[in-house]
C-alpha cells in the first residue's frame, strides 16, 4: 500500500517541478519548490516504514528545518527584490543576459 | 501515590474500539461540545453580569437558560450578508476551517479510565495518539488558516489586517505553549494524554511541580483563543471587529464564534488535561480508592474543567484589553526566553535525578545554567531600567521646556496676557438700550 | 653531473631578471647588459662544445635532478651532437639579433624620419630575448621528454609577445595565429606525451629508457601521429604551413630571424630525436606520404615565394621550402641525408637568418617591406647591397656557401636510399631537385629587383651601414662561407649521433653502409 | 521507542575545524547584535581570520596526528585524508577570499533599503564604506557548509550541509553595493535555481534511500554490492542525486546560473564561490561517487563521460561569445568543472588508480582555486564609475597603462589555458594522465573512450586558449581606450591576494611538487568506505 | 492507522455540522438588496478598491512569519528530545529504554544557546519590537 504514497510523492514533486517551470511569479515558483521538498518528505517518510527503520522520518525533520530557513532566506531575497522594482515576476529579471 | 491503578488507560487501549462504540463517542463528544457552548455562552454572560451587579439575561427562559438558543435562532433567521466584492470560495470555507479543526483539537482530551460502555471496555476518551499533544497544537495552527483566509477572503482592509493580526498573535501565542509543555514531556516522558494523566497519577500533578510552566500556559492559553485580555484579533474599538467583519451575521458568524468557544474550551481542557491531573480526583477524595475509577471521573473533571472556564470568565471580568505592542512584546520577549531557561533547568534538574552516571556534571550544568539565566536577566533588566529612566528624563525635560516656554515644541499657544483677553477696549453695551 | 647546460641555460635568465629589474630609463644600460649577458653565454657554450667529444656515449654534459617525483619527472639535460650544434646555433644567433634589434624597440624611424614602429619597452624586449634564449637551449637540451614539452610549449610565451607588441600593422593577428596553431599541436603532444608515459609504463620520462620501449606497433602509429603534427606545424610544413608567413613578416626583424632561425628547428629537430627514434616502426610505416608532403613544400614553397612582393614573406616562403629539404633528409632514413638535414638546420639559420637581417635593414630604411618599392639599392648603399647578395645567394644554396653542402648531402643521401627499396626516394629527390632552379629564380630576381635597376627616388635617401650593422651581418657571413668550404667539424660533430639514432631506428645496414660519401 | 536508545557519541576534537568556523560564525551574529556599528568591522576582521587560522591549524595537528580511518560522529562525518586536503584548500581560499571582502565599497550599506530612497541615504551615511557586517558571519557559515559538505559520510549531512553552504551564499549575492539591480537577479535566480536543483538532489536521496535503506554512503555501497542494479527507484535516485551535484559545480547542461550569479555578485563572494564552492562541491561529488556508488561505476561513468564533454565544450565555446570579463571567467570555471569532471572519470577500479585520479583532482582544486581568487582580485581594481569595468572593451590597452596588473592577469590566464611553467599546466596535466592511465587498466572497458574524452579536452582546452589569449591581446596589444577605466589603488589586502596567488601559481608552475606531494600523501590516503 | 479513525468520524460529523450550517444560511433568512450593504465594509465610506488576492499589508507581518517558523521548528526538536530524555520504565519499574541523559542536555544546552543567539540578534534589529 506504500505505492500509493510513494506515487503520490512523485505526483507532487512532478506538480512542483512543472510549476517551477512554467510559473512565472517568484513567489509562486518558490513556493513550488517547497512542495518538492515535501514531496521528499512524504517519500521519506513512505520508504521509513517500508524499510522499517526510523531513518526516513528523522531526515523529514532536517527536511522540514531546511527548508524553513529557505523559506525565511527565498522570502527575505524576494521581498529585496520586490522593494527595489515593484514586481515579483521573473520574467521582469532580465538584466542578465546570456 | 506512586501506586498504579490498573484503571489506567494507556496508548495501548487505544484503536481497538468497535466502530459503533467510536461513532457513540463521537455522538456524545460532539454533543457535549454542542451543548457546552450554548450552555457556556449563557454561563459566562450570566457570570459577568453578576460581578458586574447586572442580572444578565433572563428573559429566555428559567435564568435565561434559553438565551443561547434564542440567539442561535435569530441569527439562522437574520439575512445572510454575502459581500459583492469578496472571493466566494474562501469566504464561505474560512467558518468551516475554523471550526472543524476545534472540534477534532478537543478530542484528545481524556474525560476518564476505562469504563465499560455498553458492555465494552474502552478508555472515556475519543480518541489518543502518540503525539496527541501535538495533533492538538496542530489543529489549533489549521483554525488560524480559517481566520486568515476569513479576512483575506473579504477583500476588506479591515478584515485583512484583523486576520493578520489575529493570525501573528496566535502564532506567536502558539511558541510560547508549545514550549510550556516540554517540561510536562521531560516528565511524562510521552506526548499521549492518556499516559500523561497517568504520569500525574504516580508524579502528582504537574501543577505544582512546574509551577513556572502553568502560569506561562495559562498566558498563552488567553492568546491563543483571542480572550480578553488578548482577545485583540476582534477588537472591535481598533478594527471593526477585525477578520470578520464582513460576516456580519447569520449562521456563518454564528460558525465563527462557536470555533472560539469551542477553543477556549479545548485550553481548559487541555490546562486541566496536562497540569490539573486530568480527571483524578483532588487530594482528599482522592483517599478513597474508588474515586478514580468507574464514571466518577467525569466528575472531577467537569468540576476542574468549569472551574478553569469561570477562571477565563473571571478574568475577562476584571482585566482590561492590552496593547498589541505590548502582547506582542510579552509573548516574544518574556515568554520565550523564560520557557527556554526554564526547560533547561528542569532537564538539568531531571537528568540529576532519574539518570544513571555522573551527577556532578550534571548538577554543574544546572549551576550553569542558573547563574547564566540569572545574569542574562539581570543585565537585561537593567538595561531596560537605564532606557526607562532615560526616557522618563527626557519627558520630564520636554514637560518642563513646554511650561516654561509654551511654544516650545512646534504647537503655538497664544500668549495668555494679550490685552483683549483684558478687555481693554472692551466696550460696555448698555443693556435694555434701543 | 655536469654542471655545464644548467649553469649554460641560467646564465641568460638570470639576465633577463636583472634587465627587467633595471631602474626606469635604463634603456642603454639595458641593451648593453643584454648583449654582454648573450656574448658570456656563447662564451661559456664555447668552451663547453670544446669539451664535447664526438666519439664519446652519445649524450654528454648530462645532468639530472628529480623535478616532480610525483609524476616521474625529471629535469634532465644533455647534448648529442645535433642538439650541440643546434644550441652553438642559437647562442651564436641571440648577440647578433640582440646588436640587430638595438633600435627596434625605440621606434624605428626610415631614412626620411618617418616613424615606422612607435616607442616601446624595450626591457620587456631584451628580457623576453633572453628568457627566449634560456628555453631555446632548454629544449635543446632536455632529455626528459616531459621537460622538452614544457620547453617546446613555454617558448611560445615569449615569442608571442615579441611579435605581438614590437611587430608591424598586423602583429596582434600574426601573434594569435602563431601561438594558436602551435599550442593546438602542443597539447596533441601533449596527449601523445601522457600516452608515451603510461603506455610504455617505464615510469620516467627520461629518453634513453623510453627508446623502443613501445612495441605494439598501432600504438606506435597513434603516438607518432601526436608527436608529428605537432612538429610539423612547428617546421611548417605544408599544409600547416600558413602562420608562418604571417608571423616572419610581422615580427621585427631580429624576433623573426630567431623564429625561423631557430624556434622552427625545434620541430625537425623533434623529428629526428624523437619520432624517429620513439617509435621508428610507425616512422617506417609513415616516411611515404611524410616524404610526399615535404617534396610538396618544397616544391609549393618555391613557387609561392616567387610571386611574393613582400620581401619577408618571400624569405618566409623560401624558408617552408628548406624546412622541405629538411624534413625530406630527417625521413629519407640514410645517413648522409640525416646528416645533411642537421647540418642543413644549421646552415638554414644563418643564411636566412642574415638574409632577413639584411632585409631589415632595407625596410628599416625604407620603411616598406614591398620589393616594388625599391631598386638601385647598390648604387646608392654598396656595402649593404653586397652583404644582401651574398645572404641572398646562400639562400639559394650557391656552391661554396654553407647550405650548399647541406642540400646537396640530403639530395644525395635521398636519392640512394634504399630504404623502402622502391626507388621512391629517388623520385623524390629528383624532383625537389627542381626547386633548386626555382630557388634561383625567386632569389635573383629579388636581388634583382631591389640592388639593380634605376635607383628608386627614396631610396637615394639612403645611408649605408653603420658599424652596428656591418658587425651584425659580418660574422653570419664568415660563417656561411667558412662553412661552405669547411663543414667537417660540424659533420664529425652530428654524424655520430645521426648514426645513433639510425641504428635506434634500425634501418637495413645496406643504407648504412654507403655514409660518408657526402664528405 | 520500545527498542533501548543509546547516547550518541560525537568526537569533538576531530570535528574541531568545524566548530571553530561555527563558533566563530555565531559570536559573529552576536557581534551584530551587541557591537556599535562603526565598531562591528574591527571585530569581525580579526574574529574572522583568526578563527580561519585556527581551522587551518587544527587541520595540520590533525594531519600530524595521523589520519582518521574511521568515520567519526556516528558515520556521519568523515575526516579522511582527501578531506582534510580539501578542508586545508578551502580554509586557505576563503581566507584569501575574506582577505579581498574586507576591501571596502564592496557591499551595500544596507541590502533591505530601495536604491536611492531616504533610509539608503541615511544608511550610507551611517556606514563608513564598510557596508552590511553581516557579510563576515555569513562567509563563514558559508565556509562551514564547504568544510562539512565534502567531509559527509551519509547523505542527510551531505544535503544538510549543502544548504548550510548555500543559503549564505545565496543572501551575499545580493549584497553588491553598485550595479543593486543586476546583483540583486543573481541573488534571486542562484536561490530560485539552487533551490530548485536541491530538491532535486533531496528526492534523488530519497530515492536510493528507498533502495538502499540507508543514507549513509558505505551501506548504500554495500546494498548495491548484493541489490539488483537495474531497481528504477535507484536509476531515478541517481539520475535526481547527480542532477543536484552536477548544479553545484556548475557542469553542463546545468550550467545557466554561473554567468549570471558570478556577474551579479560582488566580485569577492563571486572569488570565495569559484574557488571554495567548486572545491567543496567537488569533494562531495568525489565522494558519493567513490564511495556511495563505486560498485555502480558501470553506470554512471558513460553519463558522467557525456556531461565532461558537453561541458568542457559548452564552457570553451560560450565562453568565446562573452563580452563581459566575470561572465568569461564564468564559462571559464564551467570548462575547468569539465576538466575535472575527466578526472572524475578516472576514479574507480583499483585503489590505487583511484589514488592517482584524486592526487589530480584534488592539485588541480588547490591551484585553479587559488589562480581564481587572483584573477577576481585583480577585476575588482579596473573600475568604473558606476562600479568594475566589466566590460572587454574597457580593458583595451591595459598593459600600457598599468603593466604589472596587466601582467599579473595576463599570468593568471596563462596558467587558466594551461600553458606549461604555470601552476594550470600541472594540473590538466595530472588529470589528464589519470584518465589515460585509467583507461589501460585491466578489465576497463571503456579505455578507448577515456582517450577520446583526453582528446576532447585538449581540443577543449585549445579553444578555450583562444579566448584567454584575446584578453592578452586587448590588454597588451591594442591602443589604450581614450576614456579608460579607472585604477583603483589597491589596498593591503587586495595586494596580499593578488601577491599570494601569483606567488602560488608562479610557485606551483616551476615546482609543482610542493602542493603535489601533499595532494599525493592526501590522496593515498583514499576516502574512507 | 486506525488510531485515527474516531478523528475521521469527528471530522465527519463537524464537517456535516459546518457546511451544512453556512449551506442553509441563504435560505432561512430574508433577502433585501440593498447596495451600500453589500459594500465592504469601511465605517460608512465609500471603500477602498482591494486589488485581487488581498491587498498589500505591513513587512512586519511576514517578519513574524518567518521567525515563527524558525521557532516553531526548534519546538519540533525539543519534543522528541524531551519524551527521550528521561529513562523509560514500565508499569513494573524497571528500565525498557535508558535516557539519553548527560549528553542530550549538554546538545540540548549547545542547541537552545544557539537558537538564543539568533534570538538575541532578531531581538537588537528591532525584529521584535511593534510600534
Amino acid at each position: 500500500m506504500t505505492t500509493h504514497y510513494l506515487i503520490l510523492s512523485g505526483v507532487l514533486f512532478a506538480i512542483g517541478a512543472l510549476g517551477v517551470l512554467i510559473r512565472r511569479n517568484a513567489i509562486v515558483v518558490f513556493m513550488c519548490v517547497e512542495l518538492m521538498l515535501n514531496a521528499c518528505n512524504l517519500a521519506f517518510v513512505t520508504f521509513a516504514r517500508q524499510n522499517g527503520n526510523l531513518e526516513g522520518q528523522i531526515i523529514a525533520f532536517f527536511v522540514m528545518v531546511v527548508a524553513a530557513a529557505e523559506v525565511v532566506v527565498g522570502l527575505a531575497i524576494i521581498v529585496t527584490i520586490f522593494r527595489t522594482r515593484r514586481s515579483a515576476s521573473v520574467d521582469d529579471v532580465n538584466l542578465l543576459k546570456y | 501515590m506512586t501506586h498504579v491503578l490498573a484503571a489506567d488507560p494507556t496508548l495501548a487501549d487505544f484503536g481497538k474500539d468497535p466502530l459503533w462504540i467510536t461513532i457513540i463517542k463521537a455522538v456524545m463528544l460532539f454533543l457535549f461540545l454542542m451543548l457546552g457552548i450554548l450552555f457556556g455562552v449563557w454561563y459566562e454572560r450570566k457570570l459577568i453580569s453578576r460581578m458586574q451587579h447586572r442580572y444578565g439575561p433572563n428573559r429566555a427562559g428559567k435564568f435565561g437558560l434559553l438565551q443561547s438558543v434564542a440567539d442561535g435562532i435569530k441569527m439562522g433567521l437574520k439575512e445572510d450578508i454575502f459581500p459583492r466584492t469578496v472571493d466566494k470560495v474562501l469566504y464561505l470555507l474560512a467558518p468551516v476551517i475554523m471550526v472543524v479543526p476545534a472540534f477534532l483539537a478537543f478530542s484528545i482530551v481524556p474525560f476518564g479510565p476505562m469504563v465499560n460502555l455498553f458492555g465494552v471496555q474502552t478508555p472515556l476518551q475519543m480518541v489518543d495518539l502518540p503525539v496527541a499533544v501535538l495533533f492538538m497544537l496542530a489543529m489549533g495552527a489549521i483554525s488560524v488558516y480559517g481566520v486568515v483566509l476569513a479576512g483575506w477572503s473579504s477583500r476588506s482592509p479591515y478584515a485583512l489586517l484583523g486576520g493578520l493580526r489575529s493570525a501573528a498573535q496566535v502564532v506567536s501565542y502558539e511558541i510560547a505553549m508549545g514550549l510550556s509543555f516540554v517540561a510536562i514531556f521531560l516528565f511524562a516522558g510521552t506526548l499521549s494524554t492518556s499516559e500523561i494523566v497517568k504520569a500525574q497519577g504516580e508524579q502528582g500533578w504537574f501543577v505544582f511541580l512546574l509551577i513556572p510552566s502553568f502560569v506561562i500556559y495559562v498566558i498563552c492559553m488567553f492568546g491563543e483563543a483571542a480572550r480578553i485580555p488578548f482577545d485583540l484579533p476582534e477588537g472591535e474599538g481598533e478594527l471593526v471587529g477585525g477578520f470578520q467583519t464582513e460576516y456580519s451575521s447569520s449562521l456563518k458568524f454564528a460558525l465563527i464564534m462557536m470555533g472560539e468557544y469551542l477553543h477556549t474550551f479545548t485550553a481548559s481542557g487541555i490546562a486541566v488535561t496536562l497540569f490539573l491531573g486530568g480527571w483524578r480526583a483532588p487530594w482528599p477524595i482522592s483517599m478513597w480508592d474508588g474515586a478514580n475509577t468507574g464514571w466518577w471521573p467525569v466528575l472531577w473533571f467537569f468540576i476542574k474543567f468549569v472551574l478553569t472556564f469561570s477562571f477565563i470568565v473571571w478574568v475577562r471580568a476584571s482585566l482590561p484589553r492590552v496593547r498589541y505592542d505590548q502582547l506582542m512584546s510579552l509573548g516574544w520577549k518574556v515568554l520565550i526566553p523564560v520557557n527556554l531557561a526554564w526547560i533547561l533547568l528542569v532537564a538539568a534538574a531531571r537528568n540529576v535525578v532519574v539518570n544513571e552516571g555522573n551527577k556532578t556534571v550534571g548538577i554543574v550544568i544546572g549551576a550553569v545554567i542558573v547563574v547564566g539565566a540569572l545574569a542574562i536577566w539581570m543585565r537585561f533588566d537593567t538595561v531596560n531600567q537605564r532606557r526607562k529612566e532615560a526616557r522618563k528624563a527626557e519627558v520630564e525635560a520636554e514637560f518642563e521646556q513646554l511650561s516654561d516656554e509654551p511654544t516650545a515644541g512646534g504647537f503655538p499657544v497664544p500668549p495668555l496676557d494679550l490685552p483683549h483677553y483684558h478687555g481693554v477696549q472692551h466696550k460696555e453695551i448698555p443693556s435694555g438700550t434701543n | 653531473m655536469s654542471p655545464w647546460l644548467p649553469i649554460i641555460m641560467a646564465v641568460p635568465v638570470v639576465g633577463a631578471i636583472v634587465v627587467a629589474l633595471l631602474p626606469k630609463g635604463g634603456d642603454k644600460l639595458a641593451k648593453q647588459v643584454t648583449l654582454a649577458v648573450s656574448l658570456l653565454t656563447m662564451v661559456l657554450t664555447g668552451v663547453m662544445a670544446a669539451g664535447f667529444k664526438p666519439g664519446g656515449e652519445r649524450f654528454q654534459f648530462k645532468a639530472e635532478y628529480d623535478w616532480i617525483p610525483s609524476f616521474g619527472v625529471k629535469f634532465g639535460v644533455g647534448v648529442d651532437g645535433v642538439a650541440l650544434v643546434l644550441i652553438a646555433l642559437s647562442v651564436v644567433l641571440v648577440p647578433i639579433v640582440v646588436l640587430a634589434s638595438w633600435h627596434d624597440a625605440d621606434g624605428v624611424r626610415t631614412s626620411d624620419g618617418t616613424l615606422i614602429t612607435p616607442k616601446r619597452s624595450v626591457k620587456t624586449y631584451f628580457s623576453l630575448l633572453l628568457v627566449l634564449e634560456t628555453m631555446m637551449i632548454g629544449v635543446f637540451a632536455a632529455t626528459d621528454v616531459f621537460l622538452f614539452y614544457v620547453f617546446f610549449e613555454a617558448m611560445l610565451i615569449p615569442m608571442y609577445f615579441m611579435i605581438g607588441s614590437y611587430g608591424g600593422a598586423q602583429r596582434s593577428y600574426a601573434a594569435v595565429k602563431f601561438l594558436l596553431y602551435s599550442l593546438f599541436g602542443g597539447l596533441l603532444m601533449l596527449v601523445a606525451v601522457i600516452g608515451l608515459y603510461v603506455l610504455a609504463n617505464k615510469g620516467t620520462f627520461m629518453f634513453e629508457p623510453l627508446v623502443g620501449a613501445i612495441k605494439d606497433p598501432t600504438t606506435q602509429k597513434w603516438l607518432f601521429g601526436g608527436f608529428f603534427i605537432a612538429f610539423a606545424i612547428k617546421a611548417p610544413l605544408w599544409p600547416v604551413h600558413t602562420w608562418l608567413p604571417d608571423a616572419a613578416a610581422q615580427a621585427p626583424a631580429g624576433a623573426a630571424v630567431l623564429l625561423v632561425g631557430v624556434l622552427d628547428k625545434v620541430g625537425t629537430f623533434g623529428m629526428l630525436r624523437f619520432c624517429l627514434e620513439l617509435f621508428p616502426d610507425a616512422a617506417k610505416a609513415f616516411t611515404m606520404p611524410i616524404v610526399v608532403l615535404a617534396v610538396i613544400s618544397i616544391i609549393y614553397g618555391a613557387i609561392v615565394a616567387i610571386g611574393q612582393t613582400d620581401m619577408k614573406r618571400l624569405i618566409a616562403y623560401t624558408s617552408i621550402s628548406h624546412f622541405g629539404f629538411i624534413v625530406l633528409g630527417v625521413f629519407a632514413m640514410s645517413s648522409v641525408a640525416q646528416s645533411g638535414a642537421a647540418l642543413y638546420m644549421v646552415n638554414h639559420g644563418f643564411a636566412t637568418g642574415a638574409l632577413f637581417l639584411a632585409a631589415g635593414f632595407l625596410i628599416a630604411r625604407r620603411g616598406s617591406p614591398f620589393i616594388a618599392d625599391y631598386g638601385g639599392v647598390q648604387k646608392v648603399a654598396p656595402v649593404l647591397a653586397g652583404f644582401f647578395l651574398v645572404a641572398g645567394l646562400a639562400g639559394l644554396s650557391l656552391p661554396g656557401l654553407s647550405s650548399f653542402v647541406s642540400e646537396f648531402m640530403v639530395m644525395i643521401g635521398t636519392y640512394s636510399s634504399v630504404a623502402h627499396g622502391s626507388g621512391a626516394l629517388t623520385v623524390a629527390a629528383i624532383i625537389s631537385a627542381v626547386a633548386v632552379i626555382l630557388a634561383a629564380v625567386y632569389i635573383l630576381w629579388m636581388v634583382q629587383r631591389t640592388l639593380n635597376g634605376p635607383t628608386a627616388e627614396p631610396v637615394k635617401a639612403f645611408k649605408d651601414l653603420n658599424a652596428r650593422e656591418i658587425w651584425v651581418l659580418a660574422p653570419l657571413v664568415a660563417l656561411i662561407i667558412g662553412f661552405g668550404f669547411f663543414p667537417k667539424p660540424l659533420l664529425d660533430v652530428i654524424n655520430p649521433s645521426v648514426q645513433q639514432t639510425l641504428t635506434n631506428v634500425q634501418v637495413p645496414t645496406a643504407t648504412i653502409a654507403e655514409k660518408g660519401t657526402g664528405q | 521507542m520500545n527498542d533501548v536508545i543509546q547516547a550518541p557519541t560525537i568526537e569533538y576534537g576531530t570535528l574541531a575545524p568545524l566548530l571553530i568556523i561555527f563558533g566563530a560564525a555565531c559570536i559573529g551574529v552576536l557581534v551584530e547584535a551587541f557591537a556599535p556599528r562603526y565598531l562591528r568591522k574591527s571585530i569581525h576582521v580579526p574574529l574572522t581570520l583568526l578563527s580561519l587560522i585556527g581551522a587551518f591549524a587544527l587541520v595540520i595537528v590533525q594531519v600530524m596526528r595521523g589520519v582518521p580511518t574511521q568515520a567519526v560522529a556516528m558515520g556521519a562525518v568523515a575526516v579522511d585524508g582527501p578531506a582534510l586536503f580539501i578542508w586545508g584548500v578551502i580554509i586557505v581560499l576563503s581566507f584569501v577570499s575574506v582577505l579581498l571582502i574586507n576591501d571596502e565599497g564592496h557591499f551595500v550599506a544596507s541590502a533591505a533599503a530601495v536604491p536611492g530612497s531616504a533610509d539608503e541615504e541615511e544608511a550610507e551615511a551611517a556606514d563608513n564604506g564598510t557596508g552590511q557586517t553581516e557579510v563576515y558571519p555569513l562567509v563563514l557559515f558559508a565556509v562551514g557548509g564547504m568544510l562539512l559538505f565534502p567531509a559527509s559520510h551519509d547523505l542527510l549531512t551531505m544535503f544538510v550541509a549543502l544548504e548550510v553552504m548555500s543559503l549564505p551564499l545565496y543572501l551575499l549575492c545580493g549584497l553588491a553595493r553598485r550595479r543593486r539591480l543586476l546583483s540583486q537577479e543573481a541573488s534571486m535566480k542562484y536561490f530560485l535555481l539552487g533551490a530548485f536543483s536541491s530538491a532535486f538532489f533531496l528526492y534523488g536521496i530519497a530515492m536510493i534511500y528507498g533502495y538502499a535503506g540507508t543514507v549513509s554512503l558505505p551501506g548504500i555501497n554495500a546494498a548495491l554490492a548484493k541489490g539488483a542494479l537495474l531497481d528504477p527507484l535507484l536509476m531515478i535516485g541517481l539520475a535526481l542525486l547527480g542532477v543536484g551535484l552536477l548544479f553545484k559545480i556548475g557542469a553542463a547542461p546545468f550550467q545557466s546560473w554561473k554567468p549570471d550569479v558570478y556577474q551579479g555578485a560582488p566580485t569577492p563572494i563571486t572569488a570565495l564561490m569559484a574557488s571554495g564552492t567548486l572545491v567543496a562541491a567537488f569533494g562531495a561529488v568525489l565522494r558519493v561517487f567513490w564511495v556511495g556508488l563505486g560498485n555502480l561505476d558501470w553506470n554512471w561513468r558513460p553519463v558522467i563521460w557525456g556531461v565532461a564533454a558537453l561541458t568542457m565544450i559548452v564552457g570553451s565555446i560560450l565562453a568565446i561569445t562573452q563580452t563581459n570579463i566575470k561572465r568569461m571567467l564564468a564559462y571559464s570555471s564551467i570548462a575547468h568543472a569539465g576538466f575535472l569532471l575527466v578526472g572524475v572519470m578516472a576514479t574507480f577500479g583499483a585503489a590505487g588508480q583511484n589514488a592517482q585520479s584524486l592526487k589530480a583532482i584534488l592539485f588541480y582544486l588547490a591551484v585553479y582555486g587559488i589562480t581564481t581568487v587572483g584573477a577576481f582580485a585583480v577585476v575588482t581594481l579596473i573600475r568604473d564609475p558606476g562600479g568594475e569595468a566589466g566590460h572587454l572593451s574597457r580593458w583595451a590597452g591595459l598593459g600600457k597603462r598599468s603593466p604589472i596588473l596587466a601582467g599579473v592577469f595576463a599570468f593568471f590566464l596563462l596558467a587558466f589555458a594551461g600553458i606549461p611553467l604555470t601552476s594550470g599546466f600541472f594540473g590538466k596535466y595530472a588529470v589528464f594522465a589519470a584518465a589515460l592511465s585509467s583507461g589501460t587498466q585491466p578489465g576497463d572497458s571503456m579505455g578507448g573512450w577515456m582517450a577520446g574524452l583526453v582528446v576532447v579536452g585538449v581540443v577543449a582546452s585549445a579553444i578555450a586558449a583562444f579566448f584567454y589569449v584575446r584578453v592578452i591581446v586587448l590588454m597588451f596589444f591594442s591602443e589604450p581606450a581614450a576614456d579608460g577605466p579607472a585604477i583603483a589603488v589597491p589596498s593591503m589586502g587586495t595586494v596580499a591576494v593578488i601577491a599570494v596567488s601569483l606567488l602560488v601559481t608562479v610557485g606551483v608552475g616551476l615546482y609543482p611538487e610542493s602542493i603535489l606531494g601533499v595532494a599525493n600523501d592526501a590522496a593515498s590516503a583514499l576516502f574512507i568506505r | 492507522m486506525d488510531l485515527y479513525v474516531p478523528i475521521l468520524v469527528l471530522a465527519v460529523l463537524a464537517g456535516g455540522f459546518a457546511i451544512f450550517s453556512v449551506a442553509i444560511a441563504p435560505f432561512t433568512g430574508p433577502k433585501r438588496w440593498n447596495r451600500a450593504k453589500l459594500d465592504a465594509y469601511e465605517c460608512g465610506i465609500e471603500p477602498t478598491p482591494q486589488p485581487v488576492g488581498g491587498g498589500r499589508f505591513p513587512l512586519k507581518y511576514m517578519i513574524t512569519a518567518m521567525l515563527f517558523i524558525v521557532f516553531d521548528i526548534e519546538i519540533i526538536f525539543l519534543y522528541p528530545w524531551a519524551v527521550s530524555f528521561a529513562p523509560l520504565k514500565n508499569d513494573a519499574g524497571d528500565t525498557i529504554a535508558s535516557g539519553l541523559g548527560l549528553f542530550a542536555l549538554v546538545e540540548m544546552l549547545l542547541f537552545i544557546v544557539t537558537v538564543l543567539v539568533a534570538y538575541a540578534y532578531v531581538w537588537r534589529r528591532k525584529g521584535l519590537d511593534w510600534d
